[in-house]
Protein backbone atom coordinates (compact mmCIF):
# COMPACT_ATOMS: atom_id res chain seq x y z
CA UNK A 1 0.00 0.00 0.00
CA UNK A 2 1.11 3.86 -0.93
CA UNK A 3 -0.11 6.72 0.06
CA UNK A 4 1.22 9.71 -1.20
CA UNK A 5 -0.70 12.66 0.81
CA UNK A 6 -0.53 16.31 1.79
CA UNK A 7 -2.59 15.18 4.92
CA UNK A 8 -1.70 14.34 8.24
CA UNK A 9 -1.62 10.51 9.20
CA UNK A 10 -2.21 9.04 12.96
CA UNK A 11 1.40 6.28 13.51
CA UNK A 12 -1.07 4.67 15.80
CA UNK A 13 -4.60 3.66 13.39
CA UNK A 14 -2.27 3.15 10.89
CA UNK A 15 0.14 0.34 12.29
CA UNK A 16 -3.18 -1.15 13.66
CA UNK A 17 -4.89 -1.07 10.35
CA UNK A 18 -1.72 -2.36 8.73
CA UNK A 19 -2.71 -6.59 7.78
CA UNK A 20 -0.10 -8.58 9.72
CA UNK A 21 -1.99 -11.49 9.33
CA UNK A 22 0.34 -14.26 9.19
CA UNK A 23 3.01 -12.45 9.87
CA UNK A 24 5.24 -12.75 13.30
CA UNK A 25 7.39 -9.72 12.77
CA UNK A 26 5.64 -5.91 12.16
CA UNK A 27 8.14 -2.58 12.29
CA UNK A 28 7.35 0.52 11.65
CA UNK A 29 9.42 3.43 10.54
CA UNK A 30 7.96 7.54 10.84
CA UNK A 31 9.60 10.49 10.45
CA UNK A 32 8.81 13.75 12.36
CA UNK A 33 9.54 17.10 11.98
CA UNK A 34 12.30 17.78 14.15
CA UNK A 35 12.35 21.96 15.78
CA UNK A 36 16.29 21.70 14.97
CA UNK A 37 17.23 23.24 18.39
CA UNK A 38 14.35 25.27 18.44
CA UNK A 39 14.98 27.16 15.13
CA UNK A 40 12.60 25.76 12.77
CA UNK A 41 8.72 26.32 12.79
CA UNK A 42 7.80 23.82 10.12
CA UNK A 43 9.42 22.12 6.43
CA UNK A 44 7.78 22.69 3.04
CA UNK A 45 8.03 19.58 1.47
CA UNK A 46 7.92 20.08 -2.75
CA UNK A 47 7.47 17.00 -4.86
CA UNK A 48 7.27 15.75 -8.24
CA UNK A 49 3.74 13.84 -8.48
CA UNK A 50 3.74 11.64 -11.53
CA UNK A 51 7.21 10.64 -10.56
CA UNK A 52 6.81 9.71 -6.98
CA UNK A 53 4.36 7.25 -7.37
CA UNK A 54 6.69 5.38 -9.69
CA UNK A 55 9.23 5.44 -8.03
CA UNK A 56 8.10 4.80 -4.43
CA UNK A 57 5.83 1.74 -6.13
CA UNK A 58 9.40 0.11 -7.57
CA UNK A 59 11.16 0.72 -4.41
CA UNK A 60 8.50 -1.55 -2.69
CA UNK A 61 8.60 -4.15 -6.04
CA UNK A 62 12.27 -4.29 -5.23
CA UNK A 63 12.05 -4.71 -0.79
CA UNK A 64 9.16 -7.87 -1.85
CA UNK A 65 11.82 -9.12 -4.31
CA UNK A 66 14.47 -9.37 -1.98
CA UNK A 67 12.38 -10.41 1.34
CA UNK A 68 9.86 -12.95 2.17
CA UNK A 69 7.22 -9.83 3.19
CA UNK A 70 3.67 -10.10 4.57
CA UNK A 71 2.78 -6.71 3.82
CA UNK A 72 4.65 -3.50 2.88
CA UNK A 73 3.51 -0.04 3.67
CA UNK A 74 4.53 3.66 2.92
CA UNK A 75 2.43 6.72 3.25
CA UNK A 76 4.64 10.11 2.23
CA UNK A 77 3.61 13.83 3.32
CA UNK A 78 3.98 16.86 0.74
CA UNK A 79 2.97 20.31 1.50
CA UNK A 80 3.45 22.43 4.48
CA UNK A 81 4.43 20.46 7.61
CA UNK A 82 4.72 21.97 11.47
CA UNK A 83 7.23 20.63 13.76
CA UNK A 84 6.38 17.39 15.70
CA UNK A 85 3.70 16.50 12.61
CA UNK A 86 4.69 12.75 11.10
CA UNK A 87 6.40 13.50 7.58
CA UNK A 88 6.34 9.68 6.61
CA UNK A 89 6.20 6.14 7.25
CA UNK A 90 7.14 2.74 6.41
CA UNK A 91 6.06 -1.00 7.76
CA UNK A 92 7.07 -3.91 7.18
CA UNK A 93 5.53 -7.57 8.37
CA UNK A 94 7.53 -10.73 7.68
CA UNK A 95 7.34 -13.96 8.94
CA UNK A 96 11.12 -13.24 11.09
CA UNK A 97 12.28 -9.63 12.66
CA UNK A 98 15.27 -9.64 10.45
CA UNK A 99 13.62 -9.83 7.09
CA UNK A 100 11.06 -6.81 8.51
CA UNK A 101 14.27 -4.73 9.85
CA UNK A 102 16.01 -4.77 6.75
CA UNK A 103 13.01 -4.29 4.44
CA UNK A 104 12.30 -0.86 6.29
CA UNK A 105 15.81 -0.06 6.58
CA UNK A 106 16.28 -0.12 2.82
CA UNK A 107 12.64 1.48 1.56
CA UNK A 108 14.42 4.07 4.16
CA UNK A 109 17.57 4.31 2.74
CA UNK A 110 16.02 4.32 -0.79
CA UNK A 111 13.10 6.83 -0.15
CA UNK A 112 15.74 9.55 1.39
CA UNK A 113 17.45 9.35 -1.74
CA UNK A 114 15.58 8.19 -4.46
CA UNK A 115 12.15 9.83 -3.73
CA UNK A 116 11.75 13.05 -5.61
CA UNK A 117 10.61 15.18 -2.47
CA UNK A 118 12.54 17.88 -1.74
CA UNK A 119 12.42 19.65 1.91
CA UNK A 120 12.80 23.11 2.98
CA UNK A 121 13.20 24.25 6.49
CA UNK A 122 11.51 27.13 7.29
CA UNK A 123 12.66 29.58 10.13
CA UNK A 124 11.11 32.75 11.35
CA UNK A 125 13.66 34.71 8.91
CA UNK A 126 13.12 32.62 5.56
CA UNK A 127 13.28 29.18 4.32
CA UNK A 128 16.42 26.79 3.33
CA UNK A 129 16.49 23.94 0.69
CA UNK A 130 17.92 20.89 2.89
CA UNK A 131 21.37 19.56 1.51
CA UNK A 132 21.52 15.99 0.53
CA UNK A 133 23.42 14.02 3.17
CA UNK A 134 27.08 12.54 1.93
CA UNK A 135 25.93 9.47 4.57
CA UNK A 136 22.35 9.11 2.95
CA UNK A 137 24.11 8.64 -0.29
CA UNK A 138 26.17 6.43 0.82
CA UNK A 139 23.65 4.30 3.14
CA UNK A 140 22.51 3.12 -0.60
CA UNK A 141 25.58 0.79 -0.85
CA UNK A 142 24.40 -1.44 1.90
CA UNK A 143 22.06 -2.76 -0.38
CA UNK A 144 24.41 -3.29 -3.54
CA UNK A 145 23.62 -0.11 -5.45
CA UNK B 1 9.18 19.41 -28.87
CA UNK B 2 9.28 18.18 -24.86
CA UNK B 3 8.36 19.28 -21.39
CA UNK B 4 11.15 20.19 -19.37
CA UNK B 5 9.96 19.74 -15.33
CA UNK B 6 11.88 21.99 -12.55
CA UNK B 7 12.00 21.43 -8.71
CA UNK B 8 13.18 23.04 -5.71
CA UNK B 9 16.17 25.52 -5.81
CA UNK B 10 16.24 24.69 -9.71
CA UNK B 11 12.85 26.23 -10.11
CA UNK B 12 13.55 29.24 -7.96
CA UNK B 13 16.05 30.04 -10.28
CA UNK B 14 14.71 29.36 -13.21
CA UNK B 15 11.78 31.18 -12.42
CA UNK B 16 9.21 28.79 -13.54
CA UNK B 17 7.84 25.32 -12.46
CA UNK B 18 7.82 24.02 -16.11
CA UNK B 19 8.06 25.33 -19.60
CA UNK B 20 7.47 23.45 -23.20
CA UNK B 21 10.87 23.27 -25.32
CA UNK B 22 11.40 23.49 -28.65
CA UNK B 23 14.33 21.46 -29.42
CA UNK B 24 16.63 18.28 -31.38
CA UNK B 25 18.93 18.10 -28.60
CA UNK B 26 20.06 14.88 -28.45
CA UNK B 27 20.74 14.68 -24.66
CA UNK B 28 19.91 16.04 -21.55
CA UNK B 29 23.32 17.63 -21.47
CA UNK B 30 22.51 18.97 -24.93
CA UNK B 31 19.15 20.40 -23.36
CA UNK B 32 21.25 22.23 -20.75
CA UNK B 33 23.46 24.00 -23.81
CA UNK B 34 20.66 24.94 -25.53
CA UNK B 35 18.85 26.72 -22.53
CA UNK B 36 21.85 28.52 -21.28
CA UNK B 37 22.37 30.12 -24.16
CA UNK B 38 19.12 31.55 -24.26
CA UNK B 39 18.96 33.04 -20.93
CA UNK B 40 21.10 33.82 -17.98
CA UNK B 41 18.84 32.04 -15.35
CA UNK B 42 19.48 28.70 -16.75
CA UNK B 43 23.09 29.63 -16.79
CA UNK B 44 22.81 29.98 -12.87
CA UNK B 45 20.66 27.45 -12.09
CA UNK B 46 22.52 25.12 -14.26
CA UNK B 47 26.19 25.94 -12.98
CA UNK B 48 27.41 23.24 -11.11
CA UNK B 49 25.77 20.09 -12.93
CA UNK B 50 27.39 17.92 -10.28
CA UNK B 51 24.68 19.45 -7.89
CA UNK B 52 21.50 18.80 -10.54
CA UNK B 53 19.94 15.13 -10.81
CA UNK B 54 17.66 14.51 -14.53
CA UNK B 55 14.65 12.31 -14.90
CA UNK B 56 13.76 10.93 -18.19
CA UNK B 57 9.86 10.54 -18.61
CA UNK B 58 9.60 10.19 -14.63
CA UNK B 59 12.93 8.01 -14.17
CA UNK B 60 15.77 8.72 -13.03
CA UNK B 61 18.46 8.44 -15.81
CA UNK B 62 21.94 10.59 -16.84
CA UNK B 63 22.76 13.44 -18.83
CA UNK B 64 24.06 11.64 -21.54
CA UNK B 65 21.26 9.33 -21.89
CA UNK B 66 19.09 9.58 -25.37
CA UNK B 67 16.12 12.04 -25.64
CA UNK B 68 14.74 10.61 -28.63
CA UNK B 69 10.77 9.93 -27.68
CA UNK B 70 10.92 11.26 -24.27
CA UNK B 71 8.34 13.72 -23.80
CA UNK B 72 9.09 14.85 -20.25
CA UNK B 73 12.68 15.65 -18.70
CA UNK B 74 12.96 16.61 -14.94
CA UNK B 75 15.93 18.61 -13.32
CA UNK B 76 15.66 18.94 -9.79
CA UNK B 77 18.90 19.04 -7.19
CA UNK B 78 19.55 15.40 -5.18
CA UNK B 79 15.86 14.36 -3.22
CA UNK B 80 15.51 14.80 0.19
CA UNK B 81 12.86 12.45 1.16
CA UNK B 82 11.99 10.55 4.06
CA UNK C 1 9.40 2.96 30.22
CA UNK C 2 9.26 -0.75 30.35
CA UNK C 3 6.39 -3.07 31.09
CA UNK C 4 6.32 -6.70 32.10
CA UNK C 5 2.61 -8.28 31.80
CA UNK C 6 0.26 -11.05 31.18
CA UNK C 7 -2.44 -8.70 29.53
CA UNK C 8 -2.51 -8.07 25.69
CA UNK C 9 -1.68 -4.54 24.68
CA UNK C 10 -2.24 -2.68 22.02
CA UNK C 11 0.08 -1.37 19.55
CA UNK C 12 -1.65 1.57 17.87
CA UNK C 13 -2.41 2.97 21.28
CA UNK C 14 1.39 2.45 21.94
CA UNK C 15 2.57 3.93 19.74
CA UNK C 16 0.94 6.70 19.82
CA UNK C 17 1.35 7.58 23.67
CA UNK C 18 5.05 6.94 23.04
CA UNK C 19 6.49 10.50 23.83
CA UNK C 20 8.97 11.15 21.12
CA UNK C 21 8.71 14.88 21.27
CA UNK C 22 11.75 16.41 20.03
CA UNK C 23 12.74 13.29 17.85
CA UNK C 24 13.22 12.85 14.25
CA UNK C 25 12.52 9.13 13.61
CA UNK C 26 10.87 6.71 16.02
CA UNK C 27 11.02 2.74 15.04
CA UNK C 28 8.66 0.35 16.50
CA UNK C 29 9.07 -3.27 16.68
CA UNK C 30 6.19 -6.09 17.20
CA UNK C 31 6.30 -9.77 17.51
CA UNK C 32 3.09 -11.49 17.10
CA UNK C 33 2.05 -14.94 17.65
CA UNK C 34 2.91 -16.95 14.46
CA UNK C 35 0.47 -19.68 13.15
CA UNK C 36 3.26 -22.30 11.75
CA UNK C 37 1.17 -23.48 8.91
CA UNK C 38 -1.77 -23.77 10.50
CA UNK C 39 -0.25 -25.82 13.25
CA UNK C 40 -0.40 -23.66 16.23
CA UNK C 41 -3.13 -22.61 18.43
CA UNK C 42 -0.87 -20.62 20.98
CA UNK C 43 2.14 -19.88 22.65
CA UNK C 44 2.50 -20.09 26.68
CA UNK C 45 5.63 -17.96 27.66
CA UNK C 46 6.65 -18.30 30.74
CA UNK C 47 9.67 -16.26 32.62
CA UNK C 48 11.50 -15.52 35.60
CA UNK C 49 10.07 -12.55 37.29
CA UNK C 50 12.79 -11.54 39.80
CA UNK C 51 15.25 -11.71 36.70
CA UNK C 52 13.14 -10.56 33.96
CA UNK C 53 12.80 -6.30 35.00
CA UNK C 54 16.47 -6.48 35.71
CA UNK C 55 17.62 -8.09 33.14
CA UNK C 56 15.76 -5.91 30.25
CA UNK C 57 16.16 -2.32 32.41
CA UNK C 58 20.49 -3.58 31.40
CA UNK C 59 19.26 -3.77 27.95
CA UNK C 60 17.45 -0.58 28.26
CA UNK C 61 20.37 1.20 29.90
CA UNK C 62 22.89 -0.14 27.49
CA UNK C 63 20.86 1.29 24.48
CA UNK C 64 20.71 4.24 26.02
CA UNK C 65 24.45 4.72 26.62
CA UNK C 66 25.41 4.13 22.71
CA UNK C 67 22.85 5.50 20.88
CA UNK C 68 21.04 9.05 22.00
CA UNK C 69 17.78 8.21 22.43
CA UNK C 70 15.02 10.57 23.18
CA UNK C 71 12.74 7.63 24.28
CA UNK C 72 12.60 3.69 25.03
CA UNK C 73 9.65 1.23 25.11
CA UNK C 74 10.30 -2.43 25.78
CA UNK C 75 6.86 -4.09 26.60
CA UNK C 76 6.63 -8.23 27.24
CA UNK C 77 4.02 -10.72 27.87
CA UNK C 78 3.74 -13.43 29.22
CA UNK C 79 1.28 -16.44 30.13
CA UNK C 80 -0.88 -17.85 27.03
CA UNK C 81 -0.90 -15.99 24.32
CA UNK C 82 -3.09 -17.31 20.84
CA UNK C 83 -2.51 -17.26 17.79
CA UNK C 84 -2.21 -13.57 16.31
CA UNK C 85 -2.10 -12.24 19.64
CA UNK C 86 1.16 -9.36 20.24
CA UNK C 87 3.83 -10.66 22.29
CA UNK C 88 6.20 -8.21 22.83
CA UNK C 89 6.74 -4.30 21.26
CA UNK C 90 10.26 -2.43 21.58
CA UNK C 91 10.02 1.42 20.09
CA UNK C 92 13.29 3.35 19.78
CA UNK C 93 13.09 7.57 19.53
CA UNK C 94 16.48 9.75 18.43
CA UNK C 95 17.14 12.39 16.61
CA UNK C 96 18.11 10.41 13.26
CA UNK C 97 16.76 6.76 11.62
CA UNK C 98 20.47 5.01 11.93
CA UNK C 99 20.22 5.44 15.50
CA UNK C 100 16.66 4.40 15.84
CA UNK C 101 16.88 1.69 13.62
CA UNK C 102 19.96 0.37 15.40
CA UNK C 103 18.98 0.76 19.21
CA UNK C 104 15.47 -1.11 18.18
CA UNK C 105 17.84 -4.06 16.59
CA UNK C 106 19.86 -4.29 19.63
CA UNK C 107 17.16 -4.31 21.86
CA UNK C 108 15.51 -7.31 19.76
CA UNK C 109 18.36 -9.37 19.13
CA UNK C 110 19.12 -9.20 23.24
CA UNK C 111 15.93 -9.72 24.73
CA UNK C 112 15.68 -12.67 22.03
CA UNK C 113 18.99 -14.67 23.67
CA UNK C 114 19.37 -12.68 26.99
CA UNK C 115 15.83 -12.28 28.61
CA UNK C 116 14.65 -14.75 30.75
CA UNK C 117 11.80 -15.52 28.54
CA UNK C 118 10.65 -19.33 27.61
CA UNK C 119 8.70 -19.70 24.98
CA UNK C 120 6.13 -23.12 24.18
CA UNK C 121 4.01 -23.49 21.26
CA UNK C 122 0.70 -25.01 21.89
CA UNK C 123 -0.62 -27.48 19.19
CA UNK C 124 -3.99 -29.61 19.08
CA UNK C 125 -2.04 -32.70 20.41
CA UNK C 126 0.69 -31.21 22.84
CA UNK C 127 2.99 -28.35 23.99
CA UNK C 128 6.43 -28.16 22.43
CA UNK C 129 9.37 -25.97 24.03
CA UNK C 130 10.84 -23.40 21.96
CA UNK C 131 14.61 -23.91 20.53
CA UNK C 132 17.05 -21.37 20.77
CA UNK C 133 18.57 -20.67 17.35
CA UNK C 134 22.01 -20.59 17.22
CA UNK C 135 21.25 -17.08 14.52
CA UNK C 136 19.95 -15.91 17.46
CA UNK C 137 22.78 -16.72 19.50
CA UNK C 138 25.17 -15.21 16.87
CA UNK C 139 23.21 -12.03 16.15
CA UNK C 140 24.89 -10.82 19.50
CA UNK C 141 27.97 -10.63 17.78
CA UNK C 142 27.02 -7.47 16.02
CA UNK C 143 26.87 -5.51 18.97
CA UNK C 144 30.56 -6.46 20.24
CA UNK C 145 29.43 -9.30 22.49
CA UNK D 1 21.35 -22.63 52.28
CA UNK D 2 20.17 -21.80 48.77
CA UNK D 3 17.07 -20.97 47.18
CA UNK D 4 16.93 -22.95 44.28
CA UNK D 5 14.65 -22.05 40.47
CA UNK D 6 13.94 -23.95 37.38
CA UNK D 7 12.34 -23.30 34.62
CA UNK D 8 10.69 -24.45 31.24
CA UNK D 9 12.05 -28.22 30.67
CA UNK D 10 14.22 -28.00 33.61
CA UNK D 11 11.41 -27.36 35.70
CA UNK D 12 9.17 -30.26 34.31
CA UNK D 13 12.02 -32.84 34.32
CA UNK D 14 12.84 -32.32 38.13
CA UNK D 15 9.31 -31.48 38.68
CA UNK D 16 9.15 -28.67 40.88
CA UNK D 17 9.93 -24.73 40.23
CA UNK D 18 11.66 -24.38 42.99
CA UNK D 19 13.48 -25.68 46.12
CA UNK D 20 15.44 -24.42 49.39
CA UNK D 21 18.70 -26.67 49.42
CA UNK D 22 21.30 -27.32 52.28
CA UNK D 23 24.69 -27.27 50.89
CA UNK D 24 28.22 -26.12 50.67
CA UNK D 25 28.41 -26.26 47.37
CA UNK D 26 31.40 -24.10 45.77
CA UNK D 27 30.12 -23.52 42.22
CA UNK D 28 27.03 -24.54 40.52
CA UNK D 29 28.58 -26.94 38.89
CA UNK D 30 29.42 -28.57 42.51
CA UNK D 31 26.03 -27.62 43.48
CA UNK D 32 24.56 -29.78 40.26
CA UNK D 33 27.15 -32.54 41.31
CA UNK D 34 25.15 -32.62 44.87
CA UNK D 35 21.16 -32.73 43.22
CA UNK D 36 22.27 -35.25 40.92
CA UNK D 37 23.07 -37.56 43.61
CA UNK D 38 19.95 -37.11 45.46
CA UNK D 39 18.06 -37.92 42.83
CA UNK D 40 17.92 -39.24 38.83
CA UNK D 41 15.82 -36.52 37.74
CA UNK D 42 18.33 -34.05 38.55
CA UNK D 43 20.44 -36.52 36.30
CA UNK D 44 17.94 -36.35 33.63
CA UNK D 45 17.57 -32.61 33.75
CA UNK D 46 21.45 -31.31 33.58
CA UNK D 47 22.53 -34.61 31.45
CA UNK D 48 23.60 -31.87 29.18
CA UNK D 49 25.03 -29.07 30.85
CA UNK D 50 25.58 -27.33 27.27
CA UNK D 51 21.75 -26.73 27.08
CA UNK D 52 21.55 -25.39 30.42
CA UNK D 53 21.94 -21.50 31.25
CA UNK D 54 22.67 -20.33 35.24
CA UNK D 55 22.17 -16.79 37.33
CA UNK D 56 23.38 -16.05 40.25
CA UNK D 57 21.33 -13.97 42.22
CA UNK D 58 19.32 -12.94 38.80
CA UNK D 59 22.03 -12.00 37.11
CA UNK D 60 23.13 -14.18 34.42
CA UNK D 61 26.33 -16.39 35.21
CA UNK D 62 28.85 -19.07 34.67
CA UNK D 63 28.95 -22.78 36.52
CA UNK D 64 32.54 -22.26 37.65
CA UNK D 65 31.47 -18.53 39.67
CA UNK D 66 31.60 -18.87 43.40
CA UNK D 67 28.50 -18.95 45.13
CA UNK D 68 29.77 -17.56 48.53
CA UNK D 69 26.72 -14.74 49.16
CA UNK D 70 24.46 -16.29 46.84
CA UNK D 71 20.95 -16.34 47.79
CA UNK D 72 19.14 -17.35 44.76
CA UNK D 73 20.55 -19.76 41.62
CA UNK D 74 17.92 -20.61 38.77
CA UNK D 75 18.97 -22.83 36.33
CA UNK D 76 16.76 -22.64 32.93
CA UNK D 77 17.50 -23.59 29.02
CA UNK D 78 18.48 -20.82 26.56
CA UNK D 79 16.33 -18.05 26.82
CA UNK D 80 13.78 -17.24 23.98
CA UNK D 81 12.31 -14.01 24.80
CA UNK D 82 11.38 -11.29 22.14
Amino acid sequence: MLRIQEAAFDLGAEANAFDATGAGAVVTFSGIVRDNGGLLIGMQIEHYPAMTEKAIAAMMDQARARWDLVNVLVIHRHGYLPVGAPIMMVATAALHRVAAFEAAEFLMDYLKSRAPFWKQEITATGATWVQAKPQDEAALRRWGK
Amino acid sequence: MIEVLYFAWLRERIGLPRETVQTSAATARDLIAELCEKDARYGLAFADISAVRVALDQTLSDFDAPLAGVREIAFFPPMTGG
